[in-house]
This record gives structure tokens, sequence and C-alpha cells, in this order.
């Protein structure tokens, strides 16, 4: 996988090369950022994440879950009535479930970050400047073999203080 | 266009101090290996009681027909509310996009990580077969035999076992961008554990999409949850018959205990805390007042919640309920009512003089009051109500045994030892966090305005 | 049969086994096979003996129940005219004295240094032999006498034979509490040196003077039914038929409807001035008021007379006049331990004159069943004895049984006496203070273990058969005399039988079989006494006629030794431990004294008046003294008392070395006189006045019923209608028409559905009215269901086991008038097995649930503890293993088998007796029948003495619990709490109006 | 290293699972102690045809079916196979008037209450529980004895599975 990574000192110059960048129809593009900041995603990638829909999923699961098991289980020995109440008390039972709802809801979520957030980065082999997790910034320009030099003499200009290519 | 330039320069500058001065709270002193040391000799004191107490029996705690309950359970019920606070902090105060959390949130999740783990163990020394813990979990077995799910034993084993792994989860996604931080400013077999346990972040945009998206579901589940958990904490003793349990308001008033005791907890972590890893820069004055102003608030409702309680057995006329709450009032067990309606109602009233509550050392003071305070309130509800329960020919009275005190002072140790791994080991402000609402405040002023407010 | 030792190895193992650990799974255990099996053993198959209860002279018929050949319970003999089944809570606790590990293990003798040493019972005999043979070599009379208790039928004429052979008849039959006075009055007054027999059952009204006949008085559990049929038949709106006059309100006293505190040494007056009402109002029967000596007789004694020194009204006097003649027969009992002193004779006459003037002899007082009491020698004789003793006139002593040194009074000098003999040989099986001074102790069998017979009155044999092998090396006094006879050439020839239990039958042949009007071949008689425990037969009524009592009733002022501002010393029999013969079995101990709810402890009972005037706190220890010694105890609070007067009991106590008996406050005979009464002979128990003082130590007392009032916060609550479970357990008279009084009807209305009991619906009745407070009940269920005893300190901890407790309800009594309510309520609280029960919801782990006949079930293999049941339990009724609680050998071969006993962590409570119910439900199958009314009875049931609990299926509507499941007095306790206890109560009937009218 | 991890952390997670399971149902490996006599059960069933309430006589009258007594065994084997290895070590006992200390091979828990006579009446085959004891020289067990074992009967058959049934 080839490129070219432009390391930026401040955010500014970022967006300005990255505005850029997407002009001249580079698609395949990656920013590194110190912090959260949404207003930079949305250029590079707009759109919601698709975590929600896992945490959706998981919620409902949960419920599910929460109820058959309760009901199931006492119905397993139907000799057990306690305290007067009937076999299947709703009540009490909607209370496992509540609590199985979040559970498996919370449990999707860190999966859907996991997955989209982490699994799928590992299949594409990035470049990394460990200034990224403190103040620098960096855009990343995918492209093939030949256009290195045309992107990599773009970048030069760009405003990013320092560059790689791979 | 040059203003432009240094207002980056210094965000740059600050952005680099940042990471020095959380990395520098990683430098332990030799008083953090004293406390470490001290905490292990207490917990291993409180390990030794509680084997002594598996071998004789429970005959060696003070409990007694009819109060089958006490220190036990008391310190369950105290921990889950600490607990409470940290998501308090670090989720419900997130939706509400209070800024000014972003320093303090890191602790407090941390904080209500560890509690959980602590109250977790007390049902379970608590119990007179502790070894047979593992038949309120529902797993299969040959005797078909299943767990009682009208119990609210089980909904307390659902509640906090949710509780935990969530909290843990929230607490380790949030954490991931800042082991990033760290694995780069480590090497070696360090750098090699951060760099697993960061999941080789690199901060890419769509991390960091996909990130503030799982962050803000997380802080969306947590926040009912943490409501719901008291809530059945609660109903162990409301759906029970005895007078001075069995009432409608307990959720609600839990749960605002928990809240009000776990931010005096914060506080009585924090300010340490803040001064030993010198953090005042970013966990500042600012910060406490805010969590003082909190625990006002919750102390009022606390405060009514008692006063209700009162109403309630004195409109309903219910001999029984009478019979407690004068117990209560004016009977075996006023002392320590009216220590907890110090501790609990008077007390964080100070908090009303601007003054006190930006100092560190009324603050400090008045948060281990109310943590006694709160311990109080539960020991009173729970060995209070068993003590004069409707059978009048056995009524008792219960004092903890020194079993019960011990492993009662090594949950706190226990608590602590956890604590202060944490604080070694891993960033207690969120580098990225802070960097980021840094960030708001250099481009739109308005945001730092808020946090003045909030 | 098997030989002990292999018995004791299979009863050992399976003893052990019901003490292991109950959560141990795979343990490879062994089965011991009989080597040869018993032909009258199926193991798992509980095999019954008929025999005789001995804890008391009364003699009650007793079963034993027998598994794998160790006696695990006993109960009564339905079959036995004393007791029909029933026993008392002594006679209950009996098999802790069988396997009490306090027990003499084998013979033993004084050594050189005075202590005991164990041998073997050869050279036991040889000694007895060597020192008997002397005596009958110079042919001497009357130097071996013997002291025990009492014997009737073939062993009485065995050991006067056997004295007879040494040449002596000096057999003397010892019982701590007599009934001298009794039997002279009967005699100056109807010509009969006996006790009359009383029959409360037919009695319309009941006045007592002091005698305790629900506790210790001649035959308890006898008069305990007797009484409950005659509360029973009495009119409902007229509810207040006994009234009971003493100083002290004992047991019996507090199931009186009124009491009047007596002050002490007044009761003749008042008995005379009661008699002189009954002439004045024109009451009195014909046949007595006409004798010429009567009315002069009572002529001084008019109530305004004697209103001065006893301190009743005379409105109350001609009141209890008017009761005792209105509705005829009506009956008066006379002198108890508390009243007998010097006036003992002249109370007992002025009692049966009240008798004869109500027209009550021949009735409800009858002559001619004379008692096995009547044969006691009294105390003069014994001071006799010890007189001889002390002249050496007596070589060898025989002690068999009782504890003279301990119950005589101390200053009688008959423990010195006792050591002037040369030669004391005890049969005792429990070391004490008597054995103490023994030379030779051969210890006799426990009456579960040995033949024997007795005969509590005429007309009433009793057998007596081993119900199981030895559990120690002893052996049964007669076989003793016999093999010891047949050792010396002397009398071998004239003792031929080889075993007692061979004399035994050809004595029951001979005096019974043969007697009898038709001929009954003997292998049909004998198979018949033993199932049916004995040979009844009806005694012919006598007729008396009243002599002229007038020259014997000496009305004198009752002279008390002893310091002028101390108190009159009451001691009265301790109502589980008589006159502390079972000092030793824990479980007596642990379960709550009747009057004052103390346990583990002796004490002495100080008005709370008196206590003000000394400044004594509850718990304070105070020295004792009268002329004749002193002791130290710990002071109780009761206001059940005179106030002139302090009270002690007898036989909680004892200093010798036994595991379970306190140390506190022994002994109070030292207290009292040992002169005999002038006319009787008897004991004066009530003859000193005990000066009180301080000692500045304490001792508290353990109470396992928390008195509410006692704390500040009640004082506040008790402005409140505080319903405790004592909430409306009274009912007046005219409340029993009132609709409301049928609990079931206006229950709540339930959210759920009821549940289903397809089968059984198990279910409970206790009545209020009839539960006299005697724990008997509880003392069956800590033997039915292997209940723990965890001792005075644990229980101070409130960590009692019992699963079923007698909660005592009597609100402190009011002394405006001279006639006092009691207002006593027993109120039995066990597990009521509620349908809705709180605590079953709340287990985690199922561990209690509502089983399909409506139990509500413990399943103790499940339970993990976290006592969350017994939290949401309103009545307080589960009990937690704090401990894993064990018992010294050899008590846990008293274990029931079919209940689990129970470890550390696990909750318990009452089950109904479940394994009751299985084995009734498993022997109708087995039967191929429906299980029917009484195929299940619990064991607490089975034993009240006033069948106050009644238990059974409410789907069968034949049953007694469903015809007594509307009855107008019934109600469930804390009903507003709609628990649905399948444990009904039945509300006790207290009268509406004052004792007087005016 | 960080993508291998992807895979080492499921199969672990994996493993702890299944070894969960099995801990949690464990293998029943049949339990067959030796005993003090070296008793053939299949020679006295098969080959001589002695019925089971012959020897364990109390099955049919009381809930322990009884091991025979002593004098029970000595009653044939006073005569018979006098001379085998067996019977002398019983005389031994017989002579010495000791009970055979038999090592339980059955074992229930204590809190569990059998009732050998309900299930006879109830015509259960002795089979059913103790296995093919007639093919057996050395007696070992054949069934879990657990709950669910119980349990599996008492559905099917529809007897009661009311804890107290078995729990008191």
């Amino acid at each position: 996988m080839n490129g070219v990574l432009g390391i930026f000192e401040n955010r500014e110059n970022l967006v300005r090369a990255l505005k850029d960048a997407q002009t001249k129809g580079w698609k395949q593009l990656e920013i590194f950022s110190p912090y959260p900041d949404e207003e930079l995603f949305e250029l590079i990638d707009p759109g919601k994440s698709p975590v929600r829909w896992m945490t959706l999923a998981g919620t409902l699961t949960g419920a599910i879950c929460g109820l058959a098991l309760t009901i199931w289980t006492a119905l397993q020995w139907p000799l057990l009535i306690t305290g007067g109440k009937p076999l299947i008390s709703l009540p009490p039972f909607l209370v496992i479930a509540f609590e199985l709802t979040i559970l498996f809801g919370a449990l999707a979520t860190v999966g859907g970050f996991l997955y989209w957030g982490v699994v799928r980065r590992f299949f594409r082999s990035l470049p990394y400047d460990s200034r990224f997790s403190q103040d620098h910034f960096g855009l990343w320009i995918e492209c093939s073999k030949d256009e290195i030099k045309q992107v990599l003499s773009w970048v030069q200009e760009s405003g990013a203080t320092e560059w790689k290519e791979q | 266009m040059s203003l432009q330039e240094s207002t980056q320069a210094t965000q740059r500058g600050n952005f680099q101090k940042v990471n020095r001065d959380v990395l520098r709270a990683l430098q332990p002193g030799p008083l953090y290996f004293a406390l470490l040391g001290v905490c292990l000799i207490v917990i291993a004191f409180g390990v030794w009681a509680w084997s002594h107490q598996v071998l004789e029996g429970l005959a060696v705690t003070g409990l007694r027909h009819p109060v089958m309950w006490g220190a036990y359970i008391t310190t369950f019920v105290f921990w889950v509310g600490i607990a409470h606070s940290g998501t308090l902090i670090s989720a419900i105060l997130f939706l509400f996009r209070a800024r000014w959390r972003a320093a303090i949130s890191r602790a407090a999740e941390a904080m209500t990580v560890f509690a959980v783990m602590t109250a977790g163990l007390f049902p379970i020394i608590h119990l007179g077969r502790p070894w047979l813990f593992y038949w309120l979990l529902p797993y299969p077995n040959e005797r078909t035999l299943w767990v009682n799910f009208r119990s609210p034993l089980i909904w307390d084993v659902f509640a906090v076992g949710t509780y935990f792994t969530v909290s843990a989860m929230f607490f380790y996604v949030g954490l991931v961008p800042d082991l990033a931080v760290l694995r780069d400013n480590s090497t070696g077999w360090k750098r090699r554990i951060f760099s697993v346990a960061s999941l080789g972040w690199l901060g890419t945009g769509r991390e960091w999409k996909h990130f503030s998206s799982a962050y803000l579901f997380l802080a969306a589940l947590a926040t009912p949850l943490v409501v719901s958990v008291h809530s059945v904490v609660s109903w162990d003793f409301a759906v029970a018959i005895v007078p001075g349990w069995h009432s409608t308001i307990f959720a609600p008033y839990f749960v605002a205990g928990a809240i009000f005791s776990g931010l005096a907890m914060v506080l009585t972590l924090l300010i340490p805390a803040r001064a030993i890893l010198n953090l005042k820069d970013y966990i500042t004055l600012h910060h406490l007042e805010n969590v003082a102003k909190l625990i006002i608030v919750s102390s009022l409702i606390v405060s009514y919640a008692y006063l209700t309680e009162l109403f309630f057995a004195w409109y309903s006329e219910n001999p029984f309920a009478q019979t407690v709450f004068l117990s209560r009032a004016v009977g075996d067990f006023a002392p320590l009512f009216w220590l907890m309606v110090l501790c609990n109602c008077l007390a964080p009233l100070l908090f009303f003089f601007r003054k006190l509550r930006r100092n560190t050392g009324v603050l400090f003071a008045i948060s281990l009051l109310i943590n006694v305070g709160m311990w109080t309130e539960r020991f009173v509800i729970i060995s209070g109500s068993l003590a004069r329960e409707y059978a009048r020919t056995s009524w008792d009275i219960y004092s903890p045994s020194w079993v019960e005190w011990s492993i009662l002072l090594a949950s706190f140790a226990w608590f602590a030892f956890w604590f202060l791994l944490f604080i070694r080991h891993l960033p207690a402000i969120p580098i990225a966090e802070v960097k980021e609402s840094m960030h708001r405040a250099a481009h739109d002023p308005s945001s730092l305005h808020t946090e003045q407010q909030t | 049969m098997i030989k002990r030792r292999d018995f004791l190895k299979t009863v050992g193992i399976s003893g052990s086994a019901a003490l292991l650990d109950a959560c141990t799974g795979e343990n490879s255990e062994t089965l011991v096979p009989y080597l040869v099996p018993p032909e009258d053993i199926v193991p798992g198959v509980p095999a019954y003996y008929t025999t005789s209860c001995r804890e008391c002279p009364a003699g009650c018929g007793m079963l034993a129940k027998t598994r794998e050949g160790r006696v695990i319970k006993v109960e009564g003999n339905p079959r036995h005219p004393i007791g029909r089944g029933k026993l008392c809570i002594r006679g209950q606790a009996s098999v802790q004295s069988l396997y009490n590990p306090d027990r003499f293990q084998g013979p033993q003798r004084r050594n050189e240094q005075g202590g005991l040493e164990p041998i073997e019972w050869d050279q036991a005999k040889e000694l007895l032999v060597s020192r008997l043979n002397p005596l009958l070599s110079e042919g001497a009379s009357q130097k071996v006498a013997w002291l025990g208790r009492l014997m009737t039928g073939s062993m009485e004429s065995l050991v006067r034979q056997w004295l007879g052979a040494l040449g002596s008849d000096r057999l003397l039959f010892y019982e701590t509490f007599q009934y001298e006075a009794l039997r002279r009055a009967s005699e100056i007054a109807f010509g009969r040196l006996e006790l009359p027999q009383y029959h409360l059952e037919e009695a319309q009204f009941l006045l007592s003077f002091g005698a305790d006949f629900l506790e210790t008085w001649r035959s308890n559990v006898e008069f305990t039914s007797a009484f409950q049929q005659m509360r029973s038949s009495r009119p409902s709106n007229a509810p207040d038929n006994f009234v009971y006059l003493g100083n002290r309100l004992s047991l019996t006293g507090s199931n009186a409807d009124w009491w009047i505190p007596l002050r002490p040494g007044t009761e003749v007056q008042l008995a005379l001035s009661i008699a002189h009402s009954i002439l004045d109002q024109g009451l009195a029967v014909e046949t007595a008021a006409s004798q010429e000596w009567v009315r002069p007789l009572l002529a001084p004694y008019s109530p305004q007379s004697t209103q001065e020194s006893t301190g009743v009204e005379v409105s109350t006097v001609r009141e209890l006049a008017r009761r005792l003649c209105e509705k005829p027969p009506s009956l008066a009992l006379g002198g108890g331990i508390s009243a007998t002193g010097e006036q003992a004779v002249p109370l007992e006459l002025a009692v049966l004159l009240l008798n004869a003037l109500a027209g009550n002899i021949g009735k409800t007082v009858r002559f001619g069943t004379p008692s096995v009491l009547d044969r006691l020698a009294s105390y003069q004789e014994i001071l006799d004895l010890a007189q001889e003793m002390n002249e050496d006139k007596i070589q060898v002593l025989f002690l068999h049984h009782g504890d003279p040194v301990f119950t005589l009074p101390t200053s009688s000098g008959f423990a010195q006496a006792l050591d002037n003999v040369p030669f004391v040989v005890s049969f005792s099986s429990l070391p004490d203070e008597t054995t103490a001074h023994a030379d030779l102790i051969l210890p006799d069998h426990h009456f579960l273990e040995s033949w024997g017979d007795y005969s509590p009155r005429s007309g009433v044999s009793t057998i007596q058969q081993p119900a199981m092998q030895p559990v120690f090396d002893t052996k049964a006094t007669a076989d003793v005399l016999l093999s010891t006879a047949q050792e010396m050439e002397e009398l071998a020839a004239r003792f031929t039988d080889s075993t007692y239990a061979e004399r035994l039958r050809s004595h029951w042949d001979a005096t019974i079989r043969k007697t009898l009007d038709e001929e009954i071949p003997w292998e049909e008689f004998w198979p018949d006494v033993l199932t049916r425990g004995g040979h009844f037969q009806e005694q012919p009524l006598l007729e008396v006629d009243l002599h002229n009592i007038s020259e014997h009733l000496q009305v004198t002022e009752e002279t008390l030794v002893g310091p002028e501002e101390g108190k009159s010393l009451l001691l009265y029999p301790s109502p589980y431990f008589f006159d502390g013969r079972n000092v030793n079995n824990p479980w007596l101990h642990e379960i709550p004294d009747p009057t004052t709810q103390l346990v583990w402890d002796s004490w002495v009972e100080v008005h709370p008046e008196t206590a003000r005037e000394l400044a004594l706190a509850e718990g304070d220890v105070v020295e004792l003294t009268s002329p004749y010694g002193s002791l130290t105890a710990p002071v109780h609070l009761y206001d059940g008392l005179h106030q002139d007067v302090i009270a002690m009991p007898l036989g909680r106590a004892k200093s010798a070395d036994l595991r379970y008996a306190s140390k506190e406050g022994v002994n109070p005979m030292q207290l009292i006189s040992p002169e005999p009464a002038a006319d009787s002979g008897s004991v004066l128990w009530r003859s000193v006045r005990v000066g009180i003082t301080k000692t500045g130590a304490r001792h508290p007392l353990v109470s396992l019923q928390s008195e509410g009032a006692e704390r500040p916060e009640d004082a506040l609550v008790a402005i409140q209608p505080v319903e405790a479970p004592d909430a409306a357990q009274r009912i007046r008279p005219s409340e029993l028409e009132a609709p409301e009084a049928h609990s079931q009807e206006h229950g709540p209305v339930d959210y759920y559905p009821p549940h289903e009991h397809p089968d059984h619906q198990w279910s409970m009745v206790i009545d209020l009215d009839a539960c006299t407070g005697c724990n008997a009940c509880a003392a069956a269920c800590y033997a039915e269901n292997n209940v723990p005893v965890v001792g005075r300190e644990l229980c101070g901890h409130g960590r009692e086991m019992s699963w079923l407790r007698i909660e005592r309800h009597q609100k402190p009594l009011i002394r405006e008038t001279d006639v006092v309510f009691t207002d006593r309520i027993s109120l039995p609280v066990l597990c009521q097995h509620c349908h809705n029960a709180p605590c079953e919801p709340v287990c985690p782990v199922f561990a209690t649930y509502h089983n399909p006949e409506g139990l509500n079930a413990q399943v103790y293999a499940r339970c993990v503890g976290t006592r969350y049941c017994s939290n949401n339990c309103p009545y307080k009724v589960r009990r937690f293993n704090w401990h894993t609680f064990t018992v010294p050998e050899p008590l846990q071969l008293q274990l029931n088998p079919d209940v689990t006993t129970r470890t550390a962590g696990v909750m318990e409570k009452c089950t109904f007796c479940v394994q009751r119910i299985q084995e009734g439900k498993n022997r109708a199958r087995c039967e191929d029948r429906e299980v029917g009314d009484g195929d299940v009875t619990p064991a607490c049931a089975q034993t009240c003495p006033t069948d106050a609990i009644v238990f059974g299926d409410l789907n069968d509507p034949v049953s007694r619990v469903s015809q007594l499941a509307g009855h107008p007095r019934n109600y469930h306790i804390l009903e507003q709490l709609n628990t649905r206890p399948a444990v009904t109560y039945l509300k006790k009937l207290v009268p509406e109006k004052p004792f007087t009218e005016e | 290293m960080s993508k291998s991890l992807l895979l080492v952390v499921p199969t672990v997670l994996i493993l702890v699972l299944a070894a969960g399971c099995l801990w949690i149902f464990p293998q029943e490996e049949a339990y067959s102690p030796d005993q003090p006599i070296a008793f053939d059960h299949k020679v006295h069933v098969t080959d001589f045809g002695i019925q089971c309430l012959y020897c364990h006589s109390y099955a049919d009258r009381s809930p322990f079916a009884g091991v025979p007594s002593v004098e029970r065994c000595m009653g044939c084997h006073l005569i018979v196979a006098a001379q085998t290895e067996g019977v002398k070590t019983l005389n031994g006992y017989w002579q010495r008037g000791e009970p055979i200390p038999w090592i339980k091979v059955n074992v229930l828990p204590r809190f569990v209450h059998f009732n050998h006579e309900a299930h006879v009446r109830a015509e259960v085959d002795c089979a059913q529980c103790h296995g093919k004891v007639e093919n057996m020289s050395k007696l070992s067990r054949v069934s879990s004895l657990t709950m669910g074992w119980c349990l599996e009967c008492h559905r099917q058959e529809e007897a009661s599975v009311d804890c107290l049934t078995c729990h008191y």
C-alpha cells in the first residue's frame, strides 16, 4: 500500500491541505489527530458511525434474552411457588430484562467500536508518527506507485512540516 | 495572522505540557509506596478475619436474631453508592455537555470501577455458606434448579454485575487514546503492553469517529443503568415487609444518597491526589467547587427524604413504622441517627458559603463527614429497622464485632489499593479530552464562558 | 439379642453419621450389619415400647420410640390412665437423663484419698458381700437401712425380702415434696390416712391455696388434662372459674383468672372466713352445716374480723363463698409447698371443711384410691433414721436414687449422719451431693434401660420395659441385689430367680393375673400387659363422713425465725427441674422458665417494690442470710409476688460437677429450718425470714423474651396501640357473638388467586384458652427435630435455636384491689407456614418455597445463608445456624435419624414435623388407604397435655382442624399483614366483669 | 503481534469456558471399592439364583434395604464352600463375633431421605438403580445417584418432585 504522509504542526494547515487534496480528487485520504474533533472528521468521512446500529441490536437482544431466561427457568420447575405469587411474575422479571438490555447493549456497542474502529484498521497498514498522540496532525494520501512523485511535491507545498512516503 | 500564529503556538505548548504533566504524575514517590504497603497489610488482616469467620461460622460477627443483616450489607450499599457519582460525572454530565467534568472524569470512572469491585465482595462475605455463592448465578446444572428471579438478591446479582461490566468497558474505551500516548512515550516491554492495551491506536479520523459514537452510546446506556442499580439495591429493602424498609420512596431516596456519598468520595480522593500528583492546573478549585455545588443539591434531596420517611410514619399511624422511627429518633439508635443528620443534612449546608466551598481543607473535612454519615445512614436503616420488627418479644440490639470492623476497614484498603495502582500506571486525567476542551476554549470563547458557569 | 459391643458399634455409626456435615457428598462409610439380627428391630423402622416415666412420682405411662435399638424419643402412652398419651416437659426431656454425658459410666469405689475410682462389677459385688457377710454372721438386726425413691410391686417385694434376709425392715421411701399435712388432715377429718383423689374435670369452680397442680403438685400431667376439661366445659358468659390464692403467682397461678396475693401465714384464716361466709349466706350443704361443732368453730372468723390480717375485702370473701357453692360441685385445693409451714395441717383441714360445706366430698374429692405418695416416709422418720445413723446403729445404708443431702434442710445434719455410717452404698446414676458421701456406687440403669413395675395409685400397675441396651456399664439394682444374694451362702437359697425379669413376671402372675375375676391364660395376659403398658382397673368409691375437727384446728400466728426486717422466704419446686433430679438435662435449661422467661441460671425473685427499697436491679447478686445459713444468688424482679415475700426456685443449680447445672444460688435448702412440723412431721418449707444484702457483684440473667416496655422509645410507643403478636389475643364473652370475630371471612382480598392444594392442606389450630404455657411442646420439638442447644452465652447473644417458643404476655399486675386479674396469655409461636409467606420470594435459590401441601418448605441442602428470609419473617420464627452445633457423647445417640442435622450457615425452622407427614403418608400408601385425621401428629401437638395444639388436613372436611377453622374465637397473629398463615389461634376467653359485682 | 492477539484471546476464552462446563458436569466413573470379603454377587444371584430380598430382607418393609447379618451368611456357609478363601474370612468374623465392615457402594448424602420400601412397592426394579448386579463379580456403582438422575425417573414416572419428598 503506497502513499504519502504529511505531518502538520497545527490544525489550520491540515484543514487547508485536506480541502485542497479533496479538490485534487484523491479519494483514499486519512487524517491523524491527537484529540477528537468533529468538524475535522466531517471533512474526511461524512455520515454517522454504524456503531449505533450495534447498540440497537444489542439492547433488543438483551431485552428478549432477559424475558426468555426468567420465564423459561421458571417453567423448568412449576412447583416452586413463592410467597403466593404466580409462577411467571412479570414485574420482577422485567428488572432482569432491563439489566440484560443494558448489558447486551453496552457489549454490542463496544463490539461495534472494536470492529469498525480497530479490526477494520488492522487490514490497512497506515504509517504513524508518535507525535500524533501529542500535538501534531497528519494527512495520509494513498496513491499508486507512479503518482507518488506528484503527490509528494504537492504535500511539500501544502504546509506540512515533514513528509514520509512509502 | 500573527495573533493566530501565537495562539497556535501556545496551544501546541499546552498540548505538550499536558502530556508532560500527566506522564510526570506517573512517577511515584516514597509516600506512594508507603501507602501501598499499608493497604496490603490491612487487606491481609481483613482476609484473615474473614477466613476466621468462614471456619467458625457467623457467630463471630455481632449478628443475632433478629438482626440478620448488619455491617456487611451496610458496607455493600455504601460502596455501590460510592460508585454512582463516578458514572454521574463521566456519563450523565457528559450527556449534559458539562465540559468542566473532563478533567475529573477519568478519576471518577476509575473510582466507579473499584468501588463496584469492592461492593461486589460483600454479599459473598456475608453469606452463611460463602463457598456456595455461585448458586446465585443462573447456570445450567443437572438438578435443573435455577435461581429465584423474584428475589431482590438476584436482581442485585444482575444489576451489580451489569454495572461492573459496563463501567469497566466505559472506563477502558475512554482510556484507549491515552494508552496510545503512554505507548508513544514508553519503551521496551512497557511499550509492548501499552500498544496491545491501546489496540494499536493511531488517532485516525475514522477511529476517532467510531470512538466518539461508542463513547456517547455507552454514556447513554450507563445513565439509566446507574439509576436502576441503586433502585435495585434499595428494593432489597423496599420490597421486604420490614417496617422502616417497606417504603415507596426508597428508590429515588437511595439514588440521591448514592450520588451524594459518591460526590463526597470524589472530593476525598481528588483533593489529596491533585496535591500529590500536582495536577492542580487540571483539577482546579473550579472543579472542586462544582462538585461541592452538586453535593449541596443531593444533600438537600436526602434530607427531604429523611423528613418524608418520618412524616409517613407519623401520618400513616402505622404503629410498627412509628416504633421504628421513634427508636431511631429517641431510642437506642438516636446517637447514630443524629450523627447521620449532622453529617448528611447540616454539614453540607456550609457549602452555601463560597469561601468555604473554595477552601480545600473544608471541602476535604466535610467530604469525610459525609462518608461517615452515609455509612451510618445505611446502618441505621438496615440494622435499626431489623432490631425493631413486628415481634417485639424478639427485639434485640446489634453492634458489629471486631471481625466486621476489620473487614470494613480492609474494604477501604482494598479500594485504596486499586486506586493507587491506577494513578501510578494510568493517566489520571483524560489527555485527549483535556486537549479537546483546550481546543474548544481556543476556538470559541463561548464554551470557555459556559465552563465558568456550569 | 445383639451383643452390647456390636449394638454400640451400630448405633455409634448411625449416631455419628447423623452429625456428619450435611454438605459431604462422596464419603466412604461402612455398613455394619448385625451379627445376629434382633427379631424386633427392623433398621429404619421405629419400634415402640410401653414403659413408665420415673422422672417424678406421678408415674405417667410412657411410650419409648426406638430406632436401630436406641431410644430417640419418648411420648405418653395413650392407653395409660395417667397421662393418657401426654407427657410434661420433664418426661419429654428424660431421654437426656438416659444419654446424659455425666452419668456414672460404671461402678465406683471411694478410695483412701477420698476420691471415687472406677472398679469392675465383680470387685464391686465382692466389696458389698464382704461388708454384708459379717452382719449376717453376727445375726444383727436393723443394722441395714434402705432410703430411696418410691417402689411398688415386684421391686418393693424384692427389696423388702432382701432387707429382711439381712435382718432389717428399715425401708424408707423418700421424696423431696411430701403431702404429709394433707394425709394427716384427711385422717382427722375423714378417718382416712390417705391423699384424697381430686377430680378437677367435674368441678364448676376451682379455688387453689397455693397448690401448683399444673407444675409439680402430685400428678401434674393428669391434673393439667383434667383442668383443661374443666375449663373447656365452663360457660362462655362466665369464663372465670379458677381463683388462685397464694403469695407467689406460679405458672398454675397465672393460669387462674383471678389471683388473690395473700399475706403469708393468713391462708387458714381466709379459708375459715370463706367457710364462715358460706354458712352466713346459708349456702352450705345440710349434712356438713348441721354438725353442731361447725358454727362455734367458725364463729371467730367472720370476714370482717379476718380482713385486717388477710387483707382480703369482705365482699371478696363473700363472692368466693358464693362461687364455691352456687354451682356444685366445686373444688378447693390446699397447700402447695408455698403454703407449707406450721399451719399446714390446719390449712388442709380448713380446705377440706370448705369442700365438705360446698358438698364436694365424694364428687370432686374422693377417697378409697390410695396413692403411692401415701407411703412416703415423713421428714420426721428420716430424721429418726439420721439419729440412728449418728448413734452408729446403722452399719450399711443403701441409697436408691433421690438426693437427700441436697433436698433435705442442710442444717438437719443428714450429711454428717451419712458420714457416720461405716458403709454407704448408692445406686444413683448421676453424681450429686449425696453420692459425694457414698463409699460404693453401683449405678442403676436408667428406667428406659431396665425392667420394672410401678403403681402410682391403687388400680394402676404400670409395667416398665427396657427399651434399649444400657448405654453405659451400669446394672439394674434389682439384678445387683439378686446376684449378690446368690453370692452369699446364707441368702442364695432364698433368691432363686436368675434374673429380675423372671421375678417380675412371676410376681405379676401371682399378684395380678391370679387375682383377676375371670381366668386369663398367661400367654394372653402378658403380651396384653406389655402392649397396654400395664394393668388398670377402676377403684370403688369410698363413702366417708366428716369428723369433728375443731380441736385440731388451732389457728396460731405463724412464727418465722430470722431478722425482723427480712422477707419471708418462699422456696418453690422448679417447674422444669422438680427438686433438681434432672438439673443436668440441657433442654430444660435452654427452654425459658414459664413464669420468668429466664434460661440457664438460678435466681431469687424479688418484688419490684422491695427492690426499690433495697436499691436492687435485675442481675444484682445478693446474699441471703437466715439463722441457718446463707447463699448468694442473682436477683430477678418479679411482680407476681406478695410484697412480704421473696421466692427462690429449688433445683436449677447444684454444686455437684455437672456440666449443665448452674453454679449460682445453690442450695436454698441451707436457709430453711431443720425443725419438722409438730403436727405432721413434714419439712417446714415456709419457716424463715431472710435478710437481703447487696454484694455489689453482678450476674446478668438471660431472658429470651425482650420486655419491650423497658426501653425508652417503647414508653412513647406505649401511647400508641402497638400491635405486637399479643394483639387481640383476648376475647370477651360479649364479643363472641360479634361477626368480625371470624378472621377468615373479613381478610383482605388478594391480588393473586389462592394456592391450590390438591392432596392435602396441612394446618394447625392453637387454642390460647387451653395453653397453660407448660412448654412440654417445646421440649418435644427439641427431641423430635434435633434442635441444637447453644448454651447460656449464645442465648445471651440471641442465638437460641428453638423452633417453637411460648411467649408470655402479661401486663404488669395492677394491685388496686385485693383481687388481681392475672391476664396472662401463653402464646406458642412457631413457623406460621403462611400461604403468602414473606420469607419465600426473597430467597434467591428457592431454599424456601410453598409446597403443594401448604407447607412452608425449608431445604437445608439448598440454603446458602443470605438470612433474608429471617429478616422478612414478621413472626421471627426462623433460626440460623451460627455454628455447627454438636453435642457431647453419648447425647448424639438421641438424634432423630429421620431429620437432617443442620450445619453452620444454614437457616432452619419449624417444618410441621414433615418427617412425620412423610411417614404418615407412606404408611397410608403402603396400607392402600387415604391419610386420615390423626395419622399425622407433630411432636408438639402429640404431647400437649391440654390438646391446645390441633393439627390436620383442611382438605379433609371431618378433620378436627376443619371443624375448628370457623370457630368464633379464631384469629391470625399479625393478621393485617395478610400473610395467610396455616396456623390459626383461638383467642383466650377472659372475664368481662370485675371479680366482685358490688 | 497485535493481529495475532485477535486470534489468541478468543481461543483462550473458549478453552476456559469448556473447562468450566466440565467442572459443572463432572464425569461419573464407576465407584467400586475393595470389600473386606471379596463377595461375588454373580455367583450368588446368577449361579445359585438367590433373590435380592433373601439377603437384603428389609428392602420391602423399611427405608433401608439392609445388609445380611453374619448369621444369615453362616446359615449357608457353615456347609457350602466352607473352604474357600472368602468364607474362611467370613468364618473368622463369625468366630470373633464381629460384624463385617462392608464398604458402602451406593452412598447418598446425609440430607437425602431415600425410602427403599416406597420404591419396591412402586415396583421399581432393583436393577434400575443398582444395575445388573447379577453380572457383577465385584460390586460397583452404576448410577450417579445425583439429584438430576433421581429427577429424571421421578419426572418420567410422574412421581413427586416436591423438594420435601427427599429433603427434610
